[in-house]
């Protein structure tokens, strides 16, 4: 679970973590009035996704030109989703930009502490090429971060003031220790000519997982709802995944890897998936009647292909929920249904309008020649 | 032989009274598998499926023999069941339970590594060794007995390859289901360390997919001590990138997670690549 | 560093450990008054050494005899300590005692929790005789208590009420943690015929090497110096270590091994030490000099023996700190003096009234002849 | 040859600018140890003793080789010295620091365990291997170059024996002291192994003391695995007993911690037990 940056920045304030004076708004009207009260502003499009500030989610602003320059972030889709609210935030007067984070290693099973000189710029870049130029060093989960991986980075990265830059990573560990992170990441974290320290970007992703026990973050999680594209909310409302692509054929499938199996077969029979739902094990009539519904309401989808190996999840069952859903759709259908009781969910299938197919690779061509 | 689960395994259920855990109770004793006991905590006493429950492991251990266990407990209590049967002394710990944060396991691995115990999972399938025994949620008819070792982060994807195999004639010693979480306790590497040392193994199928480095230490690992033929499929090359990691997912790995860079270094090892279950039964038979 | 009962009884009760009802008393009339105040009670010598049971110090009583079983406990001097203070708690139904402990084990390098049916009873005699009946779990520092342990304890204990138990050991292994303690006792811990699980008796002993981050502490070892002998006070206060004996040969080494391999010749000779002080290393003339007061001090000690090998410690700062205080004592001294500026130290202690030895087998000799 | 130090050693001091940090380094250059640096956090920059000074270990590490460190840090500190030792690749730390909280060593022995470091003390007076090189705080005059190789728990006892030894003519490879704490991070048996091992070893004097079980642990390690005569002396058989510990120090040790105890299960074991240092240097003589 992904926060937005204000969220973020809020709870970055609770944890002591300097942020810029900002002010959140849904209308034009309220961010021109927030530039004006900071004076000189910036105006950020919040959105669920990465890439806003190539996509031009991202601006200044000045007291002048305010209206226009939030009118024109309202009025951006960025990525599939629409910019409903806007965070604007006084300008700094930066001289340093560093990037920061904490996120889980899979290979050592350890928080790692990242940070680097080259902050605000393509992080990701600098990572390929110059691997160097970013300090790595991992949190033991039992000690926690300790006093002289801080002197060393601090020192890494030029930056004097030692306390205070302790003092932030600590908090930003707090928060990743708290609240059940998988990643916390400041980029840019900025030294301001007025010599602090200040968090110019945050963000904060969750472990789904560990939701359960996260009670605040499980109220932002249903507020966010609304900032996400509809099939991903109605799916993860069911416990199943759905991912938006490009494409025009909406593949079901159950399990994650059958899901990318399909997605590649497709691929290579020449097609292009328009999204995929990932129904996950053992689920029932309803999750799979559901899961048909929301991916055909994806306006791309020209054609589905059902692909379920029942080994836990009945074919019956799964073969009655399509059924069902499918008298009330009007969209080609190719399934591939194996397993457990799969006779039995053949005959329930025979009068619907579907073309049976018997491997992912066969469901797969077929599809892509149906929608040729 | 196999490895991990044989005729001789003794097996412990952990959750064996909830809804799942009782059903594959009854799924596994109708392979055959010998499940001694089933645990779950104040229902001790209880008779599931002619199993006696009890309400710890070591209270089972205390009476009876048992080296294994499988985990059907709910996510927020299913670390501490991985904790309890380690402590207890069993030797394989198989972890079904999907949805275990992350941050539990953070905990689990070091505790497991500094004993002598093998975590198979979370968020698997479990184990089947073909005539031997069945130790997870994997159906029980797609399996056929034969010399080739199956390793698979995936799920149903697994049962589609082993079933494609077995439809070909091909049967398995073993199939391992490591799980698709970021934090799991047996790697691809284990498991061909296992494959390799087991005689009645005679080539190995290994599925895997995007995200991680755990197929690229893999084909490091197969090229320095993998004798036996290895054939790989690894799925996810259309897949859309970036949609859940930030930067910080790809900065720590290097960007090395796409599946095309996977069959690259598997290759540069000398492993057979397949794209599709049906090019894996090709690639098996001309091996 | 060793609490009082009624000390650790205070920080059970903070902790959420019940205690029996009891009132801290420093006469036999505010213990008179207390035993009338509870009706039946028990009267406890409160005493930093172990054995006061064995040694008369915990008594019913009555409010008919409370006056007189009170001064009998006062009266007490229990392993050198004289009692100067009681505890009066009130008489308890007891249906069931049992044991339990957590301490540092240095072969795991963890906690150990420990528990036995056989409370109350001498639990060292059940571990050399029957320790099956001892039920031992490692906690993992990291980890901590985990609910199935206390599930699989208290089943052991035959303790129906598996909540309020599984609540009274975590409040128990709070406090170790919190504390920095090195051993958390219940020695009974009862189940009273009501059916309440109750601490009849508490012990804590801190690890003295954490005072200087237990504040708490810090005043609670300030406090209780009063009820420790004037010698180990004296010898803590220069970090110095003091431990009383049997004997009339006072010992003053540098370094416990020494010490040890110096109170095991002095008995190879046929002789028996009073007491031995340890200066640790790097102690110098003044810490010396105080070391050899304190010793002499002690009403037991007949003779001196200074065993000292100089590494970081110099000879000549060594026989300074001697030599003059020796000066304003009469004691016959017997001294070894080995190490870096060994001539310079035998120059110093030239004119002194001293027996000079060569090794500590020799200086042990001398010393057993010089007392016979 | 020898243990654990040697001509070879490249030591870093960590705690150089204190008092006891400064005077040590003096007498370990005195007596040929390479110090190649010294660390204090915030002190970087400063020279001591001639040895330049560095804020972290990293940074030395970034600059040049070290393979060793001694830590001279104050107790609050000293545990993170220790980790901060091992994070950064040193192979070898010796703690001197004495009273360091013993739940501090609770955290670091699992972290030492996990990486390829070895820990010596802490509360000990380290290693010295003479003409070697010296890593500690033992007298540099009391040692003479020779076979015996020494290990002990204890301080100036062990400058005694060592001393004794000397003046008998009889040399030293090495001479380890493990400390006195309830918590170390080298065993008895630890060093006897590597004693074992070196080919410069011939016998071993190991010097114990009451309490705890090491000493019993170590004589059923000589009995199994160590074929080089083994003398040992253990202090404390005429101590107060449970001056200290209470109930449960007795419990779970079984009562077992007495020196008389200790030095049956020695004699039980093959090892020659000395009643003196001047016994040690008979039974050393007649080997």
């Amino acid at each position: 679970m992904r926060l937005h940056e204000y969220q973020s920045k809020q709870i970055y304030r609770e944890y002591g973590i300097p942020t810029p004076d900002g002010i959140i708004c849904t209308t034009i009207n309220e961010a021109e009035q927030a530039v004006r009260q900071l004076h000189s502003a910036v105006i950020k499009a919040q959105v669920l996704v990465g890439g806003r500030g190539k996509a031009g989610g991202v601006l200044k602003a000045t007291q002048d030109n305010a209206s226009s320059i939030a009118a024109q972030i309202f009025g951006l889709t960025i990525k599939g989703l629409p910019v409903r609210k806007v965070l604007v935030e006084k300008s700094m007067a930066i001289a340093n930009e560093y990037y920061v984070a904490i996120v889980l290693d899979r290979s050592t099973g350890s928080p790692l502490l990242m940070v680097s000189a080259s902050g605000g710029v393509d992080i990701e870049e600098v990572a390929r090429t110059t691997p160097h130029l970013i300090c790595k060093r991992s949190i033991d989960p039992y000690m926690g971060l300790m006093s002289h991986q801080l002197l060393y980075m601090a020192k890494k990265l030029g930056i004097d003031d030692i306390t205070a830059f302790s003092k932030l990573i600590r908090n930003l560990y707090n928060i990743y220790e708290t609240f059940d992170c998988t990643l916390v990441e400041i980029n840019p974290l900025v030294l301001t000519q007025s010599g602090h320290i200040i968090a110019l970007d945050a963000k904060i992703n969750i472990d789904d997982n560990a939701l359960f026990r996260q009670k605040a973050m499980q109220e932002l999680y249903i507020r966010n709802q609304d900032d996400l594209e509809p099939q991903e909310v109605q799916a993860k409302k069911l416990d199943m995944s759905y991912v938006d692509m490009e494409g025009n054929i909406g593949c079901i499938v159950n399990g994650a890897g059958l899901a990318l199996a399909t997605l590649d077969m497709i691929s290579l029979a020449g097609g292009s998936p328009a999204n995929f739902m990932d129904v996950r094990g053992g689920a029932d009539a309803f999750h799979v009647g559901s899961a048909v519904s929301i991916t055909a309401s994806n306006p791309g989808t020209e054609l589905l292909l059902i692909n379920m190996f029942g080994g836990l999840t009945l074919c019956d069952e799964i073969a009655q929920g399509i059924h069902d859903t499918l008298k009330k759709l009007n969209i080609p259908v190719v399934i591939r249904l194996t397993g457990t009781n799969q006779e039995k969910g053949w005959d329930i299938l025979h009068g619907a309008n579907v073309t049976v197919a018997h491997s992912t690779s066969e469901a797969a061509r077929i599809a892509v020649e149906m929608v040729q | 032989m196999s490895i991990l689960v044989n005729e001789k395994t003794r097996l412990i259920v952990q959750g064996i009274t909830g809804h799942v855990g009782t059903l594959e109770t009854r799924l596994m004793l109708n392979s055959g598998t010998e499940i001694v006991a089933g645990v779950t905590p104040k229902k001790g006493g209880k008779i599931i499926e002619g199993v006696p429950v009890y309400d710890t492991v070591q209270e089972v251990l205390d009476e009876m023999k048992a080296d294994t266990s499988i985990i059907f407990v709910p996510p927020a209590h299913a670390a501490e069941a991985i904790f309890e049967a380690a402590e207890a002394g069993i030797k394989l710990v198989v972890c079904i339970t999907e949805g275990i944060p992350v941050k539990d396991m953070v905990k689990v691995l070091p505790y497991i590594k500094d004993r002598d115990v093998r975590l198979i999972g979370p968020n698997c399938p479990g184990i089947t060794t073909p005539g031997g025994a069945r130790v997870g949620i994997m159906p029980d008819f797609i399996f056929s007995k034969g010399n080739v070792g199956v390793v698979s982060r995936s799920g149903t994807l697994t049962y589609e390859v082993v079933d494609t195999l077995s439809k070909a004639g091909i049967g398995q010693s073993t199939c391992v289901g490591i799980g698709g979480d970021p934090l799991i306790g047996t790697s691809f590497i284990d498991a061909l360390g296992m494959f390799e040392d087991d005689p009645d193994t005679s080539s190995i199928v290994m599925i895997g997919e995007i995200g991680g480095t755990a197929e690229q230490e893999a084909a490091e690992y197969i090229k320095e001590y993998v004798s036996k033929p290895v054939v790989s499929y690894i799925v996810g090359i259309s897949a859309p990138q970036g949609k859940t990691m930030g930067h910080a997912g790809a900065i720590i790995s290097g960007g090395v997670g796409s599946a095309r860079e996977k069959i690259r270094v598997l290759e540069g090892a000398g492993v057979s690549v397949a794209t599709s279950p049906e090019d894996i039964v090709e690639k098996e038979k001309i091996l």
